[in-house]
């Protein structure tokens, strides 16, 4: 029967993470772009949310029986809302984490999960986009071939997130290049792998400055069979790409409401030609549409991430989610520098971080997973 | 109480049975009733009163009693009608709109009446034969601006003597020519008095001094019509007025109030969204049809760059008609929970009506030549669409209640 | 030197046309679409104009030097303004004249051209569009095979305006299908042609209800080698693609242009809420869009226009100034009618027609030229 | 006359000059003092300053006295700006910014200044070293809204004393702490008076009692400073007002008083569009040109309905950076010709700002983890884009501007 009110428990989590966001995390948000790091303090206690472990069974460390897509998102748009960086830092473990519970074989399981849901953060990155023109998940250059017992990674990646923190990375290789989304797999690859490189320093990009993501190279890379996940079997590339871009758009809302309700608070309080400049059709207009097209695009991402937990076949709907929350997280963000005119350019506000930050949804792939 | 957008099986039944009706007698007819401008599909209409009794009608405004969700159970009466708008409107607009049955007309006296007044009007609509109800606001001077409304009503004795013209009377001809219908009319018992001074009244079918001045030509939805009605010394009952008759500050005056009946219109709007998405759907479904048939499909899942621009426009219409849907019964299941809505149901109809004028317009383009050709429903579809970013308040006015809404101010600060 | 001012002959064009659309074109608009016809009267005045025979040389019956794309582009914008359909029906028969006139042989040029400049209205068709999912003219379904002495017409047109009335069609056919526009020559088709099909009633479209347009079918239509335009050299056809994109594109801005005045006025005078509607930034913005469009339209159509006349590569210019206008025309016009709410959906108001007619230009190709 | 989109020998001239100048002197440091925030590349601005003498500087308020067009002919000075601006930004918009020059405070100067004032103030920027002028009129709480300025100049003596806040001063710093340069201070000499009190007055850097409170950190365009200026009982001597010192209706102070001196802001806002073009070009160049190195070529001449995503992204993009353009060369065209043309500029700077903010964010987009990588230029130039969609008026303004003008509505008819 349709309905749209969470659940106790989403409540819970919404009202948790909503003080955690609201508290700590967004007053820290310009200092720690400006300082081009995430406060380890939010860190820790973002880790005491316990977002992985809620969703990982006992038998692996964790007291929950596999993600929910439609909570995860609930979560992270409440984490986002608070801070972008700082939310996909606390996040990146995930990928990792979800790939190997959803897929993993036992071994696998046994090994990476418990760290996973360990007392302390534990960096775990996934290495998913590449630095090409037009690059598409479906079109990997990236390729594991097979030799004798052993896969060999070639292939460079960026955007990788915490890389240089991570004991081990989760590569998404082409064993089959050319066949799409099925031809794709992921390998557990040790960071201290011979002719893996991970870049010196962390990338430099137009936002996200807090989060450090680095640049990989395999430079002919050998991992055993082993390392593989889901072995034979392998993984549904499609899906996990499919539930991390649902954990992206979930971001991009809580970054489109933070910047909508500043541009409500600012143009209910300042005064132009002696009036609020929200009492103007235009400025009033994009205010408007800010508030509409954030809950649109939620819309989008509950009922995509509703289907994932049924089971359903939800690729699409993901998509079509992800792609529409990239777009009008800019749009949103972009009113919301421009409703404070000059005062929107300068780094003295918000809204100039949250532009360079709402960008960053067209490039990411394969970063967070709910 | 989980988030959840599955609909009960018992509209998902409604849905089946109407996508259908929908597509077997409806649209077959679409195409004769735009040629035929100002002719109603009378065997259809017969039937849709018959197994409907005003439900469709009805449900226009929302009053689908039938559809009541049971005792316990929370109601899912608007999201019924939502759902049962959008699958009519897909068959047809023009023909939906033309459906027997209250209208915002009853819809005003059943949010407003008196049992008495209620008993009187609306038992007929379940009666043998098709009716329809109007509502009679808009003035060719005041336009959307309520306040301003130069029709008046003069107590005279034990009746009121109403003098005006009245402008896109949906179904007036419909409720007063074709059937034993009526239509509620505003007017202003006290000129002075503004908003507070403005009441709705009761008149019959066939009272005299009441004429259909006009029936519209229009772009589109040609098989509803819309007339224009004058006054000239209409004498009613005293017992026609809805609510009370004394000049009081709207703000005191509560549910039974101009406040009250405006109010309906929040239980409108979202339906008016559910008519676009109808519309946008159809054309979205035909395209992607015609896509198909030439072997082309549709790959979601890439990265955008690397679409066609067809594919691109197809995931960018799907996505704003999806989303439009979804705020939709977001409105109407507030509604069904007794929650007020004023700002989801603005939102609602502002962001469906844009979007699918833009997805039918879009689509009319992709199909080029035959796109335009009248031998295909699609450029009907753009006609028929566009009326949804118009009537029942227009995309800017939506905007302007939303932003209202958003931002707390009256219409006093934001004009 | 860069001048945005038209030359005393271009002004008079101009002038002299403006006076005609708005006079006698503007005012017949509506009853020439309610009955599906063009005013015979109309046509016989705008032929009077001489818009062919001012561009033919004098040996084949005009007293022109050929036709500027700038001068013809200022006297479509004016047409339009006053009548899409009376502007399309007299200027429908420019298509085979100035390709004969460009590409033709000295034959075809005796032959065809002194008809276009008699003193009577002839109608000649051009037959390029064809009835099917995304259509490209670079990728036309009719072919032309040589088969001996012959070439046989096969494949079905649509959107040819008075076909019925024409004694020879110009049929643009492939001759090397695949070849993109490299591929396509012009041919003319007598209309008694054996099995040349004429639809036995005008097409129906959603707009430009009062031009005659036709489906026409070749089924194996024979013609001699002589009935190819140009004979061996054979056209440009990308050159006569794109004269007849900024031909269509102008007639969109005169378009663009009558609906953004009719909202200047309309919002100037209609009060609402105490003020005029124009008064409000929402309508007023929307207005301050159309016209800016409008300008921004006919830039981009005099310049690429200005380059076809200076002989230099335009097929680009001309095809982004055709999207755009075409583009821009249906928003202006959809704005139109937007603001004038019900009053604009009713027939007894013109943004309504101005919206059926604005989604032409998309379908629209090869119907006239400059 | 007849249209012409061909420049002249003289423009084209320099158009090539420096578009080698921007590629090879200008871009190659965009990066540098990007990052290295409030440093100047004072070879570079030495350099300019050479050749220029205060001509792109200048430029950007039209004062490019050195490219008058020659007697007979029609001038092309405002037009050779609008070409010398653009391929200038193309090369960077933060060092062009900061190009020296006598910027908008000399340009109010030029307009409005008597000859002693331009003869004491403006003979400085063709001098040996750099030298800046600036402009203060916005404050923290006026914004846009030149009305309600609270800077005061209280008549002392022979002197003037200011007294208020200034924020948003472009090339402050550079005017009053890194050169012997002026800012032209906007205070009101009777506050009661509203817009017909406000006056221009000519401080020199150095000047007792003006300070620079403050330089702001920005998103984008770094290597311009732009400060908050406080004035403290700052004296200056009575000659510095420009045009006089009377409080009298606006309408009838005519060229010497507030219209005179906002006027110059009409020949400002076409080269604002100049600059958001110059980055927009900059943006779109590079997109075509990785395009071109992958091998991917953009088919402009089939249909839309056969593009693929990127084609028509790319053709969209191109059909509003070119319409920008030519609608900024007109408005500059028509001041060139000495018509007023304060419906075109607003045009051209609405457009201009409003296509390049949306191309440069859409090349961000298509070049995905590229684009997003301050590695590459891109990211840059959708930061430094912004800043034309707000300065000098915000592209609302602009709208605002643009209606007024074509309805005819004064400020007080369309707010």
């Amino acid at each position: 029967m349709l309905s749209f009110e969470p659940s106790e428990e989403q409540a819970m989590v919404k009202e948790t993470i909503a003080g955690f966001a609201t508290d700590q995390m967004d007053p820290a948000s310009r200092e720690m772009d400006e300082a081009c790091a995430v406060s380890t303090d939010l860190v820790k206690t973002g880790w005491e949310l316990e977002i992985i472990s809620s969703c990982v069974p006992e038998e692996y460390g964790g007291f929950g029986e596999g993600p929910s897509a439609l909570t995860g998102a609930i979560a992270y748009e409440e984490l986002a809302y608070g801070d972008l960086s700082t939310a996909l830092h606390i996040c990146s473990p995930t990928m990792m984490a979800y790939t190997v519970l959803m897929y993993g074989t036992e071994e696998q399981k046994q090994q990476l999960l418990p760290v996973a849901c360990g007392d302390e953060f534990k960096a775990a990155a996934a290495a998913l986009v590449e630095p090409k023109f037009a690059f598409c998940p479906s079109k990997l250059g990236t390729t594991a071939k097979r030799e004798g017992e052993e896969y060999v990674l070639k292939g460079s990646k960026c955007l990788v997130p915490l890389a240089a923190d991570s004991d081990n990375l989760l590569v998404f290789a082409a064993t089959e290049p050319g066949a799409g989304f099925a031809g794709v797999q992921a390998f557990v690859v040790p960071k201290s792998a011979e002719n893996l490189v991970i870049s010196e320093e962390p990338e430099k990009n137009m936002g996200l400055k807090a989060l450090k993501t680095y640049e990989v190279t395999l430079n002919n890379v050998k991992v055993p069979l082993a390392a593989k996940v889901g072995g034979q079997a392998g993984i549904d590339y499609l899906e996990l790409i499919s539930r991390s871009r649902l954990a992206l758009a979930a971001m991009a809302i809580g970054t489109m409401k933070r910047a909508a309700e500043h541009s409500r608070d600012y143009a209910k309080e300042r005064i132009a030609f002696g009036d609020p400049i929200g009492s103007r059709q235009a400025i009033a207009f994009m205010i408007a549409e800010m508030f509409m097209e954030t809950d649109a695009t939620r819309m989008l991402v509950w009922e995509a991430a509703w289907k994932a937990d049924r089971d359903e076949e939800f690729a699409n709907d993901a998509a079509i989610a992800k792609n529409y929350a990239a777009e009008k997280c800019m749009k949103v963000c972009d009113g919301a520098l421009q409703v404070m005119g000059g005062h929107g350019y300068v780094r003295d506000n918000m809204p100039e971080l949250w532009f360079r930050n709402a960008r960053a949804f067209s490039a990411l792939e394969g970063m967070i997973m709910v | 109480m989980t988030i959840d957008f599955e609909l009960s099986p018992k509209i998902k039944g409604t849905q089946n049975m109407l996508r259908m009706f929908a597509e077997q007698a409806v649209r077959p007819q679409a195409r004769k009733y735009d040629e035929e401008e100002h002719e109603k599909p009378w065997d259809l209409l017969n039937m849709v009163h018959g197994f409907m009794k005003g439900g469709v009608g009805g449900s226009m405004s929302g009053g689908d009693t039938k559809a009541e969700g049971g005792e316990k159970k929370r109601s899912e009466r608007q999201l019924t009608t939502a759902v049962t708008v959008e699958e009519i409107f897909w068959g047809d607009a023009g023909i939906a709109l033309a459906f027997p049955g209250q209208g915002l007309g009853g819809a005003a006296v059943q949010a407003t009446g008196s049992p008495e007044q209620k008993e009187q009007f609306l038992a007929r609509f379940s009666g043998e034969k098709p009716v329809w109800g109007a509502m009679a606001i808009t003035e060719p001077e005041a336009g959307s601006d309520t306040a301003n409304l130069k029709t008046t009503a003069a107590k005279d004795g034990n009746e009121w003597i109403l003098n005006g013209e009245k402008i896109f009377v949906t179904s007036g001809k419909s409720a007063l020519e074709d059937s034993e219908g009526f239509v509620v009319v505003w007017a202003t018992v006290d000129a002075k008095a503004g908003r507070a001074g403005i009441k709705p009244f009761i008149v019959e079918h066939g009272t005299p001094g009441m004429t259909i001045a006009k029936v519209e030509d229009k772009m589109g939805i040609r098989c509803s019509d819309t007339v224009t009605l004058a006054f000239m010394d209409c004498r009613i009952p005293e017992a026609n007025i809805l609510g009370s008759a004394e000049v009081i500050d709207p703000k005191k005056a509560g549910e039974k109030g101009f406040k009250g009946v405006m109010a309906t219109f929040d239980a409108t709007r979202p339906m008016v969204a559910a008519m676009a998405i109808g519309v946008g759907r159809a054309a979205l479904d035909y395209v992607k049809q015609a896509m198909a048939d030439e072997g082309v499909e549709v790959r979601y899942a890439i990265s955008p760059s690397n679409m066609t621009a067809i594919e691109r426009d197809i995931t960018e219409m799907e996505a704003n008609l999806r989303a439009a849907r979804l705020l939709t019964w977001r409105a109407v299941w507030m509604l069904d929970g007794g929650v007020r809505n004023s700002l989801e149901a603005s939102m609602a109809k502002a962001k469906a009506g844009l979007a699918v004028t833009q997805i039918t317009q879009k689509c009319v383009e992709l199909l080029g030549p035959l796109g335009y050709s009248r031998k295909v429903l699609l450029e009907k579809w753009m006609r028929d669409a566009k009326i949804n970013d118009i009537f029942e308040g227009t995309g800017q006015i939506q905007m302007l209640i939303t932003a209202r809404n958003v931002l707390g101010f009256g219409r006093d600060k934001l004009k």
